[in-house]
Formats: structure tokens, C-alpha cells, sequence
């Protein structure tokens, strides 16, 4: 695809991991490729940390009656639950790591546009994450994630401030990755490297970053004047003032629905370079992939208020934004499509990241259909903020793009660490989280029908049967997670050697050595070729 | 070194893409911006339909003469500011580093008299939750909490778009060291970039003036 | 209520059975897809392994195909938004003539009160096969009032009312939760719905003790707040106003309606009746939401004696 | 890096027109137009922005990436606004009729809630 000439690896090569040993020179660094293993660090940490938190409900809603927790501990699990997952986990976890370590190198650049920016907000990312996990940690908030007023600036007595002053925070760290995303992309690429040769991986982090550019002003400010009431006391949001709620939950999802996209598009990133590499073959329709992310981005901006069809808004602004969010759906079928037809008279090889992005496929298209029902008008009036929602988010945040994030990191990991991954181990870790996700989220579609209400520390007893099956499948699925963490360190010491195209894959990455060297590449690439060019790359024989 | 190098980071190919790169990082900075104060116009916005009366009422006490004196000033200051970018388009080094000063005498300017504004409404008692009159407004305590509300978003609005100004004369103090110096000679570019970010806090005003001072 | 494992929400409204039907219908197109892909996938990496297939072929689409892909999904999906559109439509339009029920939401309980005057909390008891609107307001944060086996909710949204109504079609007794997150004991704002037959609710209406109906404490606040002073007389008379047009000093005209009156009693300033000087005290802050309830209840019941034949 | 340097009489030329934009929206102000003064006023201010946009910021010299760019960030903003409106100006009597409620809870209960609460 491209003529840089084949470099043998070498030993004692000089990479971007033994470029320097000192601490410094990682805190210090400017090296996009280093950033992205701090954010790793940072995001799993966070992940554990949100991870725990549902262990913990989990085990409280085995039972009918608040007897493990009391209501109040309850309520801090979940919003600390909510907000370590979303704004610190999820939001960050593909674009800062995955898209950070690979976009300057799929598009054949040194670095980011601006290696500076980019240490400065994993710096913001770390800040935020400290004051708010300190604030979760010492008195906890107890609002929920979506910080609905007038309860969270006037009546909640919890750590709301402070909480809100790490996510804004957080919320610029966001800005500023996209930011650098941006203008990479649109500067640095390597000459020949137009855009329509691009990977789809870029293609989605690039709509990614149109959201976070867009989208995340609106939620700090709409959080700064949360905090500003909440100390001042004047009624920005609260009617007793003059002040109007929904305005709140208008602001909020402007950026929150958003947001999901945020979360996911990544995922079909990751997705779309995963599929045509185990098929070995050519995505299916590339130019309509690439351009349902951006019809996602757009379209995806129209959509908020699907979110509030139950909380008082006129029944036309209803009926508007229903319709707008069954057009968001029409991008995300396309995609869904082609990853599965790129399969046909393709050569499948079900290696570890294949599985999980086969998993992601069908958890995904689970969670989107069942995102439709909620945004049938009839059905939301009656599921909305049940367990049926619950179910639906964790289907494609948790089986969609979490899944796709354990993918990618299985991956491209003989990339970053220059390690192979056990096959054995990843396949069963992928079949693990599989079925303990399917065994949580499943019985809680249910739930939601049945009408149980979520944020709820206890419930009437014949919903047990099936919180007790959830909460079993919650440690599977806790388990499942345990098992790549163990053995991907495990690699770091004792893992195999990686080639530099372990997996015969196309795409520059591909084109340097295992892990890469400081400035990516011996000489500027030049690209002649389209991503996927599957054909010109022989299959090894059996 | 080859002079023309001198600024050039190394992980750019050349001069023009590091310009490229940076006007867009402005570029798309400014959009993000447009959308963190787009937030507070739509709250103002949905109270203006929703409470007319107090917001004619709010802006009844604002002093319309300091929003139109600062108006003009910042307009001022633009001025000054595409002048310091022209010049050091054209190497013009001495020249730049008197119209940046200039810039930033007349952001201080700005910040002054609205500092004696926010004084005034302290002492008129305008100030939500510090230091608010609601005897005004004993008969009618509903449209005290309005004009409250009004005053908020003209505390928090203005407030916000004060601090812009603060990092921006930060901003263009460094820039004038820098041109001073004589760092610009081969490429303005630092100029260039403070001067969109000066160029957009006047903008912001430009909408503020009208919608806070101007409501009949 | 004291029911065992279930999988499907017992129906209890006039709603359930066509919201069930959507959902069935939901349910049909989404088994469709995942099973459609389910098995593409499974069949395509099995038919096309590496071992079986190790010289993989390209396919390409075309834009006919993605167009009619697009079309035909865009046309299904226009089915479901219509016809959840009008659910949602019936679900949140109330009826003429529905009997009204006040509810007052606060952390964490729900209160009630009967057109007869007949107070509850966390709890309502409802004839069954008769409309029944329910008028709600906060007085702290917000809540909302579900009842799963009737498939409906709303938000009870503080500073307004927000209004919501069914039929219930089968006697029992039902859940009743809040479903906005409002605070600590966010779920323990549970309670029941007492389905009862037409007969049973007289007599139960009849053994339970009755506060003042809401009209006629009303009819109290009306002179205790001696809104009678002026209305009538130096104000404009309030018979027959709920529903009447009325003509503003700007010039505007708008129908007297629940939030009209309530906007009217506690903020008058913003809407002067065309022809009368705005004098009228504010009354924010010292009514509450259970008196402003009454207060309403009465001001709708007097009618106008020149519009009464046509009503 | 040949991009275009406008001289300085374009300068003063834009100088003076936004001041005397300024002067029309001050003296707008001051006419009572009913309805009509918000929107002069608004129509004055989107004036002045463009031109700042277009000369100072050098818009008009720029390439249509920055165009694009420029103009994506009011677009948003226009989403922003254009749909919650389409939920405010469709909530019951409009438009005098306060689009948004008035509060109710008594003075009493309000303080009590807030005593409650502190703020870490
Ligand atoms: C990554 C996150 C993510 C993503 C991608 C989505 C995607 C979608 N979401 Fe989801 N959603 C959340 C995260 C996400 N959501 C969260 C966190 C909440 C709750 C927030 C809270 O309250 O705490 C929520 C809540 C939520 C609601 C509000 C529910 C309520 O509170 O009452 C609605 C309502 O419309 C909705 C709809 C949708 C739709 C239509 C999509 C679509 O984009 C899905 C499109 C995908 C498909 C349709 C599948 C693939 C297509 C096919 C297989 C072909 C067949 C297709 C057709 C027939 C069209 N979501
Ligand atoms: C990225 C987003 C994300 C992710 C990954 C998850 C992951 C999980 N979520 Fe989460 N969830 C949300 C986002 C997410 N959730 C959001 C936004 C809400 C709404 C919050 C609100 O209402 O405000 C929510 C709410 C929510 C609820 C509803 C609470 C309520 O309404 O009352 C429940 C209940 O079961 C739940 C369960 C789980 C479980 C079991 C997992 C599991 O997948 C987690 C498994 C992971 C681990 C366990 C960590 C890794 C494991 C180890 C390191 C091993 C060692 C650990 C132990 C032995 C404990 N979540
Ligand atoms: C001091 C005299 C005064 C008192 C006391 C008073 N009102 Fe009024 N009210 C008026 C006047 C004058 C108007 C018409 C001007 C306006 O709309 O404000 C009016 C208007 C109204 C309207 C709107 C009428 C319409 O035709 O649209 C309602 C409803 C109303 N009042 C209810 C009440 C209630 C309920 C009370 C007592 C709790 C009350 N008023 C007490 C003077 C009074
Ligand atoms: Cu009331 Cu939840
Ligand atoms: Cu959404």
C-alpha cells in the first residue's frame, strides 16, 4: 500500500517505550503514543473504580429490601457508577487511547497537531478525575448522572459542587482531544493520504471529535450555572425562583445525547479496521460507512429531547423528536449491515478481537433496537427511566462499546506493547463477558416492561427472580473483565514477541515496527493506496 | 539554524502546515466557544420570552451609557488589533509592539469602567443574593425574583465574557513581550491567532451590548 | 398485590392493550433483525472460514442498493413513529368530562384528594370503566406518577401543573411509583391504585371520612384571601371564565385555562385583562399548592349565567 | 505564506462603519418601535459581528475550510436554539401566557429545603 521499505525488528531498535526509563520523561512526555498509555492507565483505574461501585448495587438489589445499603449509600453508588463510567471511562476511552496511539499514525504523521495541547488535557483529564473521584470518596453525590434540577442545585445536601467542578474540567480535557483529532486529521495526513484513503477508524474519530468540539461547551456551561445557583442560591432552575427545570434537561441533553455518540461511534471505528481484517477482504460500501459517522454527528445533535417525552414538553416538540431520532437509526443500520456483509465470501478467522467484534455486532444491533422502542412514543411513556432504559444503555455502552474497546486493545496490542496476546485466554475471556452480559442486562428488558423503576435501592418482591438472575450474571461479568487485565499484564513480562503484522492486516500502523518508534516512521510514508486493500496482502499458508 | 526553521516543531513538514494547523485550532476553539456562550444566550433567550416584563424592567437599570462607551472602546481595540496583526504581516516589529500596547490599554479600559459599573449595582442594590433590593418590588416579589433572574444572566453573562478579556490582555501582554523582542520577524503567526481569539471576545460583546442594555 | 414471579405486566387501563400491541409489534421487527444478522454472521463465518474459503473475493454494493436500504428501513421505521405518535397523542390529550383528581407530589409521598373531598396518601382508590383526570403539582422537586399496569407516566414537574388521565378497565389493586429520581427515599414513593367497580367506590367514597370537597374549601379561600373584594367588582367577574377567550391589554386573546388561572392568582402582572388597572396582589408565597388546587376547583364550577344554556 | 494583508484604509473604512453601526443601535434603542426594536437591534448586532468576521478576522481572505468551520459553530448554535424553542413556543396558550410557570411553593417550605442543604 504504501513504499516505506520493510524494517525488519530488530532488537535493541530504538521504540518510543525505551526512548527513556526516567519517570519524567512519561510525565513530560509529548509523545502521542506515551499520552495514550498514561490515559490507559487513567481510564481502567476509572473503570474499576465504576465497576466496583456496580458490583456493589448489584449485590444490594439481590434482595427486595435496602438491607445491604441504606437508600442513601444506594443513590452515591449509582451516581458515582454513572459519572466514572460515562464521563470518565467512556467518553475518554477510545478517543484518548486507541485514537490517540493510532490516528497520527494511520494518517502517516510524526505526532499530533499539537503534542503540547495533548499532554495538557490527559493533565485535565487526570486533574478532573481527582477532585471528582476525592468528592465521590469523602461525601459522595447522591443526584444521579443527569444532575436533574431543581433536586441537585437546591435541595441535594451532597458533594454536588465539587463534583460538578471535575467534570468541568474533564469536559475541556474532552475539547481539547478533539480538538488536536481535528486538526490532525485535516493537516497532517501523509501525502497521498486523501480522504478517501483513509481507515473508517479515522473517519469515526473524526466525527467523534466534531461532537466533543460541539457538544461539551454546552454541558459546562449548563453545569456552571448548576454550580452558580447551587452557591448563590439565585433561581436559574428553580421554579420557586422563576427559574424552569426543563430548561435544565434541555441543556443537559444537548450535549448528553450527543455524547452517546461520543461513546460509540469509537467503536464502530475500532469495528470497521477489525472485520475486513479477519475476513481479509474489503469493507463492505467504504464511502457509505464513512459517511453514516457523519450523518450520526449531524443527525445525532437533533435528537436530545427524546430524553424528556415524559417530563412535560409539548406534545408537538414529543412527535418532532421522536421522528428525528427513528432518522438516527437509518446511519447505524447501514453500518451494522455492511460489517456483516463484508463477511460474505470473505476468509473468517475467529481470533480474539473478531470474537469480540462479533459479539459487539450483536449486542449492539440488540441495544439499537431496542432504542427504537423508547423511541416510540407510546412504549416511552410507560418504559421511561425503567429498568427496560437501563438495559437498553448498558446493550450498547457496555456490550456496543466496551466491547469494541476490549477489541481494539486486543488488537492493536501487539502494536503498543510489542506483545502478543494468549489467544486462548482472549477467547475466553470474550465468551465469558458474552454470556455474563447477556445473563445481566437481559432479564432487566423485563424488568423495565414489568415497570420496575430504576434508582431503586429496594423494590416489591416479585421482581427478585429476576434482580437475583441479573446480579448473577453481574459477577460473571465482573470476572469476565478480571481476565484480560490479569493476562494483558501478564504480556508486558512473559508474553510472545510480537511481529510487526501479527494479524496481516492493512493500514500504515501496520507498517512500522512493533511497538513504533519514537517518530513512527524511519521516512515520511507515502500513501498509493486506499485503506483495505486486503487483495495485495497474501494470506500466510496453513 | 536556518532561520526559517527556527519555529518550525518538528513533528510539522514544513512552515505552512504548522500555520495550518494552528489557524484551524483556533478556528475550531472559536466554535467551541460559540457554543459554551450559545448555552447562556438560550437561557436567556427562553426567560425573555418567558418573563418580558422583568427583563424590560432589569435592563431599565442598567447603565446604558458604560455598555455603549465600552462598546466603542472594544471596537477600539479590534482595531488596534488587526493593525498589530497587519504590521507584523509585514515585519513591521516596532510598529506591532505599539499597536498590541495599545490593545491592551484599551482591554484595560474595558475593565474599568466596568468595574465602575459593577459598583454602581452593588450600591443600587442590583446584586442577586449578595446584595438585592426586593423592597422595590414588595408589592410584586414574583417580578422581584424575575429581574433577579434577569440580573443573573447579565452578572454571569458579563462576568464570563470579563474573564475572556483577562486571558486575552494575559494573551496579547505575552504576544507584545515576544514581538518586542523581535520573535516574529519570520512568522507572525502567534499574532495572528491572539488577534481571532481578541477579534471573538469583541464579537461576543457585540451581541451582549444589545440584548443586556437595549431591551425597550 | 401480593403476587408472585411474573413476566409480563398485568393490563389494567384502556392504554395497555394498544401499548402492548406497538411493543409486540416492536418486538417482531427487532427479533427480525437480530436474528437476521445472528444468523448471517454465524453462516457467513462458518461457509466462509479460513479453512474453507483462504481466497476471500470483494463484493461491492451500489448506491441502488443502499438507496433502497435506506428507503425501505425509513418507511418501517415511519410505522413505528406513527403509530407511537398516536398513543401518545390519546395518553396525554385528556377527555372532556373526566372525573378530577388532585395529586401533590413531595419528597417522598404522594397525596391525593377526590372531587368529594376524600384525602389519601400513597394511595387512590378509582372506579373503574370512567375517565379520570389527574391534575398534579410539586412542592419540592420532580417526581412521577406511574402506574405500571395502566402504561403511563408523567412527570410531576414543580412551579406548574402537568396533567395526566386513564380508564381503568379491571378492578384490583396496582402499583403506584415515582419514577423521577427525587432523593433519598426515592423508592419508597410507592404506593397503590385501588381499581373498584362503579358501585364499590360509592360505598367505599360513602365510609370514608371526607375532608371539605375541594369546591367548597375553595369557596372558603375565595373570601379568606377576600379575593370576593374586588372580583365582581372592581375586577373582572370569574364566573364562567375557565375555557371563556379572554382579551388582554396588549391586545392578545387566549383561553382561561388550568395554568392560565394559576399564572392569573399567582403572578397577575403577567397577563392584564384588557380594561382593568393591575392591581391585583400577587399571591405567591402565601397560598399553597393544595389551596391553589381548591382555589381552582371553585373558580371553574361558577358559571356564567348568559353562556350557562350553551354549556 | 502568501495570504492577503488588507491595507490600512480598509481598515479604518470597517473601523468606521462599526462605530457607525453602534451610533444606529444606540439611537435604535431610544425610538420606540414596539416589537420592531429587538429585531433592529439584533439585525444591527449580526451586522457588526459579520464584518468583524469578515475583515478583522480576515474571514474574507480565508480558505473554505475556515469557512466551514466559522459557520459550523453557528449552525450548532442555531440547532440549539431553533429545537428547544420548538418546544417552548408549542407548550400551551402563546404567546403572552408565561411559556414557563410560575413557582408556587410557599415561601415557608422553600427555606426550609434550603437550610437543608449545604454547600461543600
Ligand atoms: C453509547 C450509547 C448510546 C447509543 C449509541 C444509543 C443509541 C440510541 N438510543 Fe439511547 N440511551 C443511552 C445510550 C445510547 N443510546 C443512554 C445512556 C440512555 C439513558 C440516559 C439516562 O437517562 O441515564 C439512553 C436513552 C435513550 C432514550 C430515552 C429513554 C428514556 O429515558 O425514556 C431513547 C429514546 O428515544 C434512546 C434511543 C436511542 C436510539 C434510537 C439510538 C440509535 O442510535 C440506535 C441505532 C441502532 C440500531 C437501530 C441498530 C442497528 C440497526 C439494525 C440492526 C437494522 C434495523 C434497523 C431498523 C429497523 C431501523 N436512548
Ligand atoms: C460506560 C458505561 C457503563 C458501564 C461500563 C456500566 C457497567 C455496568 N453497569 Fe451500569 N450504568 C451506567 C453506565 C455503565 N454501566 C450509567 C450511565 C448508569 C445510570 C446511572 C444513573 O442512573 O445515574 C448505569 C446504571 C446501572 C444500573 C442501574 C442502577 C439503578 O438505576 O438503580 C445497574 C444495575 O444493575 C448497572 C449495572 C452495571 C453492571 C453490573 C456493569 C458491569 O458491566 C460492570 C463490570 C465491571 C467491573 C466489575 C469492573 C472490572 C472488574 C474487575 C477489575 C474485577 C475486580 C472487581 C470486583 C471483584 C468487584 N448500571
Ligand atoms: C385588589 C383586588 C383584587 C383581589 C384581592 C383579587 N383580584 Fe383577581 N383580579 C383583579 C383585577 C383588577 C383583575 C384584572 C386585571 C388582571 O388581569 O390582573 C384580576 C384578574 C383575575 C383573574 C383573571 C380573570 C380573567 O378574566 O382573565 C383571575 C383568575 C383572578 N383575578 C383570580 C383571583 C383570585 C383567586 C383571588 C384571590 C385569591 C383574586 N383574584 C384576588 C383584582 C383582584
Ligand atoms: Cu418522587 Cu422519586
Ligand atoms: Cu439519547
Amino acid at each position: 500500500m504504501t513504499s516505506i521499505p520493510y524494517i525488519p525488528a530488530i532488537d535493541k531498535e530504538e521504540t518510543y517505550l525505551n526512548a527513556g526509563y526516567k519517570v519524567r520523561t512519561w510525565l513530560l512526555t509529548r509523545d502521542h503514543k506515551r499520552i495514550a498509555i498514561l490515559y490507559m492507565l487513567g481510564i481502567t483505574f476509572f473503570f474499576v473504580i465504576g465497576g466496583i461501585a456496580a458490583t456493589l448495587m448489584r449485590l444490594e438489589l439481590a434482595t427486595p429490601r435496602a438491607d445491604l445499603f441504606q437508600p442513601d449509600m444506594y443513590n452515591r453508588l449509582f451516581t458515582m457508577h454513572g459519572i466514572m463510567m460515562v464521563f470518565f471511562f467512556l467518553i475518554p476511552s477510545i478517543p484518548a487511547v486507541l485514537g490517540n496511539f493510532l490516528i497520527p499514525i494511520m494518517i502517516g504523521a510524526r505526532d499530533m497537531a499539537f503534542p503540547r495541547i495533548n499532554l495538557f488535557s490527559w493533565y485535565l483529564f487526570m486533574i478532573g478525575g481527582a477532585i471528582t473521584f476525592f468528592a465521590l470518596l469523602v461525601g459522595g453525590v447522591d443526584t444521579g448522572w443527569t444532575f436533574y434540577t431543581p433536586f441537585s442545585s437546591v435541595y441535594s445536601d451532597t458533594w454536588v459542587t465539587l463534583t460538578i467542578v471535575g467534570i468541568f474540567i474533564n469536559g475541556f480535557s474532552s475539547i481539547l482531544t478533539g480538538l488536536n483529532i481535528i486538526v490532525t486529521v485535516n493537516t497532517m495526513r501523509a501525502p497521498g493520504m486523501y480522504w478517501f484513503r483513509m481507515p473508517l477508524f479515522v473517519w469515526s474519530l473524526y466525527a467523534t471529535a466534531l461532537i466533543q468540539v460541539l457538544a461539551t461547551p454546552v454541558i459546562a456551561i449548563t453545569l456552571l450555572l448548576v454550580a452558580v445557583e447551587r452557591v448563590t442560591r439565585i433561581g436559574i432552575f428553580n421554579p420557586a425562583l422563576g427559574g424552569d427545570p426543563v430548561l435544565f434537561q434541555h441543556m443537559f441533553w444537548f450535549y448528553s445525547h450527543p455524547a452517546v455518540y461520543i461513546m460509540i461511534l469509537p467503536s464502530f471505528g475500532v469495528i470497521s479496521e477489525i472485520i475486513p481484517c479477519f475476513a481479509h477482504k474489503r469493507i463492505f460500501g467504504y464511502e457509505f460507512v464513512a459517511f453514516s459517522s457523519f450523518a450520526i454527528a449531524v443527525i445525532g445533535f437533533l435528537t436530545w429531547a427524546h430524553h424528556m417525552f415524559v417530563a412535560g414538553i409539548s406534545i408537538y416538540a414529543g412527535i418532532t423528536f421522536s421522528f428525528l431520532t427513528f432518522l438516527v437509526a437509518i446511519p447505524s443500520a447501514i453500518k451494522a449491515f455492511s460489517w456483516t456483509l463484508t463477511l460474505y465470501k470473505g476468509s473468517v478467522d475467529l481470533k480474539t478481537p473478531m470474537l469480540y467484534a462479533t459479539g459487539f455486532l450483536g449486542l449492539f444491533v440488540i441495544g439499537g433496537l431496542t432504542g427504537l422502542f423508547v423511541a416510540t412514543l407510546g412504549i416511552d411513556v410507560h418504559v421511561h427511566d425503567t429498568y427496560f432504559v437501563v438495559a437498553h444503555f448498558h446493550y450498547i455502552m457496555v456490550g456496543g462499546a466496551v466491547m469494541g474497546y476490549l477489541g481494539g486493545i486486543h488488537f492493536w496490542w501487539p502494536k503498543i506493547t510489542g506483545k502478543m496476546y494468549p489467544e486462548w485466554w482472549g477467547r475466553f475471556s470474550a465468551f465469558t463477558i458474552f454470556m455474563g452480559f447477556n445473563l445481566t442486562f437481559f432479564p432487566q428488558f423485563i424488568l423495565g416492561y414489568l415497570g420496575m423503576p430504576r434508582r431503586y435501592a429496594s423494590y416489591p418482591e416479585e421482581f427478585q427472580v429476576l434482580n437475583v438472575l441479573s446480579s448473577a450474571g453481574a459477577s460473571i461479568l465482573a470476572v469476565g473483565y478480571a481476565l484480560p487485565l490479569a493476562y494483558l499484564l501478564w504480556t508486558l513480562k512473559w508474553g510472545k514477541d510480537a511481529p510487526q503484522n501479527p494479524f496481516h492486516a492493512s493500514g500504515l500502523e501496520w507498517k512500522t515496527s512493533s511497538p513504533p518508534p519514537p517518530e513512527n516512521f524511519e521516512q515520511q510514508p507515502i500513501v498509493e493506496d486506499g485503506a483495505y486493500a486486503y487483495e495485495k496482502i497474501p494470506l500466510p499458508p496453513r | 539554524m536556518n532561520p526559517y526553521t527556527a519555529h518550525l516543531q518538528h513533528h510539522f513538514r514544513d512552515l505552512e502546515q504548522q500555520r495550518e494547523a494552528s489557524t484551524l485550532g483556533m478556528w475550531t476553539f472559536l466554535a467551541t466557544e460559540v457554543l459554551f456562550f450559545g448555552g447562556l444566550f438560550l437561557g436567556y433567550s427562553v426567560y425573555r420570552v418567558g418573563y418580558p416584563d422583568a427583563w424590560t424592567e432589569g435592563s431599565h437599570h442598567l447603565k446604558e451609557w458604560a455598555g455603549a462607551i465600552n462598546t466603542g472602546v472594544l471596537l477600539c481595540s479590534s482595531l488596534t488589533m488587526a493593525l498589530a496583526v497587519r504590521c507584523a504581516a509585514l515585519r513591521m516589529t516596532r510598529q506591532t509592539t505599539w499597536f498590541l500596547l495599545g490593545t491592551i490599554a484599551l482591554g484595560f479600559v474595558f475593565l474599568g469602567i466596568k468595574a465602575i459599573e459593577y459598583t454602581l449595582e452593588w450600591r443600587e442594590g442590583l446584586v442577586p443574593h449578595f446584595k438585592f433590593d426586593m423592597n422595590r418590588y414588595a408589592a410584586n416579589p414574583a417580578l422581584g425574583n424575575r429581574v433577579q433572574l434577569f440580573m443573573s444572566f447579565y452578572f454571569i453573562m458579563t462576568a464570563l465574557h470579563a474573564t475572556h478579556m483577562i486571558v486575552g490582555i494575559g494573551l496579547v501582554s505575552w504576544v507584545a513581550y515576544h514581538a518586542w523582542k523581535g520573535r516574529y520577524t519570520d512568522n507572525p503567526t502567534w499574532v495572528e491567532m491572539t488577534g481571532l481569539y481578541w477579534h471573538f471576545v469583541d464579537i461576543v460583546w457585540i451581541f451582549l451590548f444589545p440584548l443586556l442594555y437595549l431591551i425597550r | 398485590m401480593n403476587e408472585t414471579f411474573r413476566l409480563f405486566p398485568r393490563s389494567a387501563s384502556t392504554f395497555a392493550p394498544k401499548v402492548d400491541a406497538v411493543y409486540f409489534f416492536q418486538i417482531a421487527v427487532a427479533a427480525f433483525f437480530t436474528l437476521l444478522i445472528l444468523t448471517l454472521v454465524i453462516y457467513f463465518s462458518l461457509r466462509y472460514s479460513r479453512k474453507r474459503n483462504p481466497h476471500p473475493e470483494p463484493v461491492k454494493t451500489s448506491y441502488k442498493t443502499e438507496i433502497g436500504f435506506i428507503v425501505a428501513l425509513l418507511s418501517l421505521t415511519m410505522v413505528m413513529c406513527a403509530w407511537g405518535t398516536r398513543i401518545y397523542v390519546e395518553q396525554y390529550t385528556v377527555p372532556a368530562g373526566a372525573m378530577e383528581i388532585h395529586v401533590i407530589g413531595k419528597q417522598w409521598m404522594w397525596k391525593t384528594q377526590h372531587p368529594e373531598g376524600q384525602r389519601e396518601i400513597n394511595s387512590l382508590h378509582i372506579p373503574a370503566g370512567r375517565p379520570i383526570r389527574l391534575v398534579m403539582a410539586s412542592q419540592d422537586v420532580i417526581h412521577s406518577f406511574y402506574i405500571p399496569a395502566f402504561r403511563i407516566k408523567r412527570d410531576v414537574v414543580p412551579g406548574r401543573y402537568n396533567e395526566m388521565w386513564f380508564q381503568a378497565t379491571s378492578p384490583g389493586q396496582y402499583h403506584l411509583f415515582c419514577a423521577e429520581y427525587c432523593g433519598s427515599h426515592h423508592s419508597a414513593m410507592i404506593g397503590s391504585i385501588t381499581v373498584m367497580e362503579p358501585g364499590a367506590y360509592q360505598q367505599w367514597l360513602a365510609g370514608t371520612p371526607a375532608d371539605e370537597p375541594p369546591i367548597r374549601a375553595g369557596e372558603k379561600l375565595f373570601t379568606q384571601f377576600a379575593c370576593n373584594t374586588c372580583h365582581g367588582q372592581r375586577a373582572p367577574t370569574l364566573a364562567g371564565l375557565y375555557g371563556r377567550k379572554v382579551t388582554l391589554t396588549t391586545g392578545e386573546t387566549l383561553t382561561a385555562n388550568d395554568s392560565y388561572i394559576r399564572e392569573s392568582i399567582l403572578n397577575p402582572s403577567a397577563h392584564i385583562v384588557a380594561g382593568y388597572p393591575p392591581i391585583m396582589p400577587t399571591y405567591q408565597g402565601q397560598i399553597s399548592e393544595e389551596q391553589l388546587l381548591n382555589l381552582m376547583a371553585y373558580i371553574k364550577t361558577l358559571k356564567d349565567a348568559s353562556t350557562q344554556p350553551t354549556q | 505564506m502568501a495570504h492577503h494583508i488588507p491595507t490600512i484604509r480598509t481598515y479604518l473604512i470597517v473601523f468606521a462603519t462599526l462605530m457607525i453601526l453602534l451610533l444606529l443601535t444606540v439611537l435604535a434603542g431610544h425610538l420606540h418601535m414596539g416589537r420592531f426594536n429587538h429585531a433592529v437591534a439584533l439585525t444591527i448586532a449580526v451586522g457588526k459581528a459579520v464584518v468583524v468576521l469578515l475583515y478583522f478576522m480576515h474571514l474574507r481572505w480565508s480558505s473554505k475550510q475556515t469557512w466551514i468551520f466559522a459557520s459550523a459553530a453557528f449552525f450548532w448554535f442555531g440547532i440549539l436554539m431553533t429545537l428547544t424553542f420548538s418546544d417552548y413556543l408549542t407548550r400551551g396558550n402563546r404567546p403572552t401566557q408565561s411559556i414557563i410557570s410560575p413557582a408556587v411553593v410557599p415561601q415557608g417550605q422553600q427555606s426550609e429545603a434550603v437550610s437543608q442543604s449545604k454547600t461543600p
